[in-house]
């Protein structure tokens, strides 16, 4: 998941036009909206296949035998299969939808959790983590008696890997859970190296993609993992829905994690069994419009180029560090430019950063300030909270200026 | 596809008057399957030839819809005489009712495609239970009811 | 929750120009739509919501500082009062957003069920439940060694009441879970006697509300209940939104059913807290957009009258029973007019429901074929499934004639 | 609400040099709270005159923005003196800074509401622990950190 330079250019405000969130002005001024990380916004694009969808077409899926069930069922279906090809997972059936990342990552740990981890048994997350790859484990080794443990940061904000050996050397390790990007501080993690960690010592790899699939071409057989779960709304889709991949073989053998309709193959009163693949993970009605509109924003993203968008985001990345780098009072977390992507943390000297985002807000400037539900990364940098820029593909250089002008502003209003 | 194309005279002669329909004594194979969108249920039983291979006879059994039942029926007609691994092998677009629709320029809709499928399905979990032939992919994983 | 006649009478016809699906013909005729009870189509009101919202105030939610992120949140705060008032909760803490019905259910089978119940202890649901509160149950049972018990019905699909007695004698009843109103039957429950029955023992009443919040008005404080779970997507809102109802001294002493993101107060690698009511338990990015659309549809169901929906599903009931009573051959299922909703079963002689319904449909006409995700009630009736009509405050009494038509087709077919 | 109203003068005064700040020893009650949007922290600990029930002393300690240190700070000039129930009585638009921005026509959003009533939140929870008064809605069944 290195950054692939490409010399595809994407011409974003031209992408820009497609956005209508950008149409209006806020507090009287035009929005520099630097908070993709959070979540993005939606392209018209993707707001048509919604409405299309829910005029034409809107049903539940896997039961009706009229045409409009048809029509819907074939189009969740269509869905899956786009889902599929984006992370090139060997089936559909490996495609489970869920509400956001952190449903995904609990599934695996319940699912998986529950049935395959007991006392003496180590579950191995990063203090680099988001708290949706970290509580979820967390809790899950709290209820089967498991230990819970966090592979250190350095200061940078990268993976201390040193510190494998002696994790597997100590052994009984069977689940690693990590992010592929980190949310606060952009690091890439070499996620390739902690799968196959993960496999030699026959633990499973659950890769949290909730910022590296907006963003970067995700290949899950060529990754080798276990388990990748990532939001609809972080890649241009709509809330309320996200997907896991899991292996075939490993969902296979797992009991359901949420049980109703639309899972079961025979219920009675003494016993219940699933349905196949993927329906199994899927109970209830299940986020339908919201699947078929993250197919379109899976079509809508490949229209114009993951590896375009990565290189757009890595400019605009050197463009912010070069910026800040400059800036009295200003510290910058995280890796050098290499291994970061879209997303830039920081603090200004003396200002806590709700009150450098409020001050940026009045000037339509639209930042992240907190810990990022990072909390264990935050001690480790020893800060409370962070300023927060990040990039998408509709995001400008001149969006980076107005923060520059922000933080001026925010460092004369605290003299 | 019209209702008429569906229901055309050859696969409500089926449903009315199914071939092989029951159950036999002392199989080799059996199976049992449900279709989990409606419930509907078919249960497999056949006997192989001395080779150990080659169905020599087969019965299904259960309740659903005529695309279903005359799916089954049609399909047992055409599986006597053949081997286990030819049986496997049989594409879900070569099962003779939903080869027929397609062939009429009127396949089934995919809902309507999982109750044709049924018997197909049922008998490729007898096979592989039996004798080890593969199992579709939509089989794979199911806790399979055991037959009592 | 019996139904209340009421003089305010709405015109169908007109409603029905406000959903933009009948705007359509489907296989070259206008659809006669009865199978609500599977999903409502969505009124042009609710999708402009939906679209407004991403236009101009999409943001996450409970984070960002920045108009925009406040103007999200503030949208979606304000969705959970609607909701509120809706069911008449005593606080908007009480007011837990979900992707549907079935994953409110979970949510208390597992946030409750894995810390409070054991062997010894009985869980109480009906042979009348949809899967989706009847599986959670008896896996919830199964991990935690309780015992799984199922109220049976008559056979025209209502409790058998007397089997309370002995039940209650038998005594450690935990948890009563029951519907409100049945999926395939209508039935209406009457489950404040169960709620009652529930107390009396020391038990947790939890009502499945998916058949009766669309359609009549709940009111958790006089009903006193403890849970509730309903879905959006059935009562003309978006899907991938649902709601959980939980009595806040109660969910205060849960456990969080999944955790990460949005849901914690303090996080560290020894011990992790929780954010308080309802925020504990609503886990990672929730359905935002979905949220605030389904506030749009509780102002347009309000708008209307849920008095004046529930009578004309009443009228149109009466209708369908008197004529589908006449059909030759014709089998009809569940409770008399006065005790059911707008549901109505039936079976033709000698035809599967999926042949029924692959009929109808030919001739525009939606109904549900198949076992409802009832199976115990299927298996109760003798039954493998049924053929379904349904309705909601679009429906229209010539979709009913359109029914009796086709249905005198699919008997020529079959003849 | 433009951004000079919010970091008026005296806001900022109050951030700068924060009264009452601090930790007491031998409190007769504190607690320690958090709002789990930033993580901001504040401690209060306080003690009582001889009637038991009159703050005598308090102390804010924490890190947070301008506007949740200053609102602490805020908050502290006003509750000396006064009894446990009539602070816990406080409601959240009388608290000193919420109802500044309030008059002057300025009101908080709520987000940073949240900020300005964390100081309030956390000395309720510190007399409700100490002699019994209500907690706000919003702390209740929240488990509390201990303070060590
Ligand atoms: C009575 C009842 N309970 C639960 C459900 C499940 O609802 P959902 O699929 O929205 O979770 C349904 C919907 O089919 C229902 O009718
Ligand atoms: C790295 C990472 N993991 C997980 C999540 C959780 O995503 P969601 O809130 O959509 O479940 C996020 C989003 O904030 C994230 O950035």
């Amino acid at each position: 998941m290195a950054l692939k330079q490409s010399t595809a250019r994407i011409d974003a405000a031209r992408i820009r036009a497609d956005f209508p969130i950008f149409d209006q002005l806020v507090g009287g001024k035009p929005l520099a909206f630097l908070d993709s990380a959070v979540s993005a916004h939606k392209p018209r694009f993707v707001l048509e296949a919604l409405e299309e969808f829910y005029e034409h077409s809107y049903g539940n899926v896997g039961r009706g035998v009229y045409a409009l069930a048809e029509r819907a069922n074939a189009a969740y279906e269509q869905a899956r299969e786009k889902v599929r090809e984006f992370v090139n997972a060997r089936s559909p059936r490996e495609v489970v939808f869920t509400r956001n990342t952190t449903e995904g990552i609990n599934l695996v740990a319940y699912a998986w959790g529950l049935d395959n981890l007991g006392p003496g048994d180590v579950v191995l997350t990063t203090e680099l983590e988001h708290h949706s790859n970290f509580v979820p484990w967390q809790e899950v080794a709290r209820r089967t008696g498991a230990t819970f443990k966090a592979i250190p940061v350095t200061a940078e904000g990268e993976l201390e890997l040193e510190a494998l050996d002696e994790l597997g050397r100590a052994g009984n390790v069977k689940v690693v859970a990590v992010t592929a990007v980190s949310n606060s501080l952009g690091t890439i993690v070499p996620v390739e190296r902690l799968i196959r960690f993960a496999h030699e010592h026959g633990a499973i790899a659950v890769i949290d993609a909730a910022q590296a699939a907006p963003h970067r071409v995700i290949d899950v057989q060529a990754l080798d993992c276990d388990f990748l779960a990532f939001s609809g709304h972080k890649m241009c889709g709509p809330s309320g829905v996200g997907v896991l991949y899991g292996r075939s073989e490993l969902l296979e053998r797992m009991s359901p994690f949420q049980t109703g309709g639309g899972m079961i193959r025979r219920v009675s009163v003494e016993k219940t069994t699933w349905a196949g693949l993927p329906h199994k993970f899927e109970a209830g009605t299940p986020p339908v419009a919201e699947a078929v509109a993250l197919g379109a924003a899976i079509d809508y993203l490949g229209g114009i180029g993951l590896e375009a968008i990565a290189a757009h985001e890595h400019e605009l990345t050197a463009y912010t560090l070069e910026q800040l780098g400059e800036q009295p009072g200003l510290t910058l977390y995280g890796p050098p430019l290499e291994r970061r992507a879209g997303i830039v943390s920081f603090n200004l000297e003396g200002i806590h950063p709700h009150d450098v985002a409020q001050i940026l807000d009045a000037e339509g400037v639209c930042v992240r300030a907190g810990h990022h539900c990072n909390q264990p990364l935050m001690r480790r940098l020893g800060v409370a909270a962070t300023t927060r820029a990040s990039f998408y593909l509709y995001s400008l250089p001149e969006e980076v200026d107005r923060l520059v002008v922000g933080l001026e502003r925010a460092r004369k209003v605290f003299a | 596809m019209s209702v008429d194309d569906l229901y055309r005279e050859l696969i409500l002669d089926h449903y009315k008057s199914p071939r092989h329909r029951g159950r036999l004594d002392r199989a080799d194979a059996c199976a049992e399957g449900q279709n989990p969108l409606c419930g509907d249920e078919l249960t497999v039983t056949l006997r192989f030839g001395a080779d150990g291979e080659t169905i020599e006879e087969i019965a299904f059994e259960g309740q659903g819809c005529a695309i279903s039942q005359a799916a089954a029926s049609m399909l047992s007609e055409e599986v006597v005489g053949h081997k286990a691994t030819e049986v496997a092998a049989i594409d879900k677009d070569d099962s003779p009712l939903v080869a027929m629709m397609i062939e009429s320029g009127t396949p089934l809709t995919p809902i309507r495609l999982k109750c044709a499928l049924l018997g197909l399905g049922v008998l490729k979990v007898a096979l592989h239970k039996a004798v080890g032939t593969p199992l579709p992919e939509e089989w794979t994983g199911v806790e399979e009811v055991e037959f009592e």
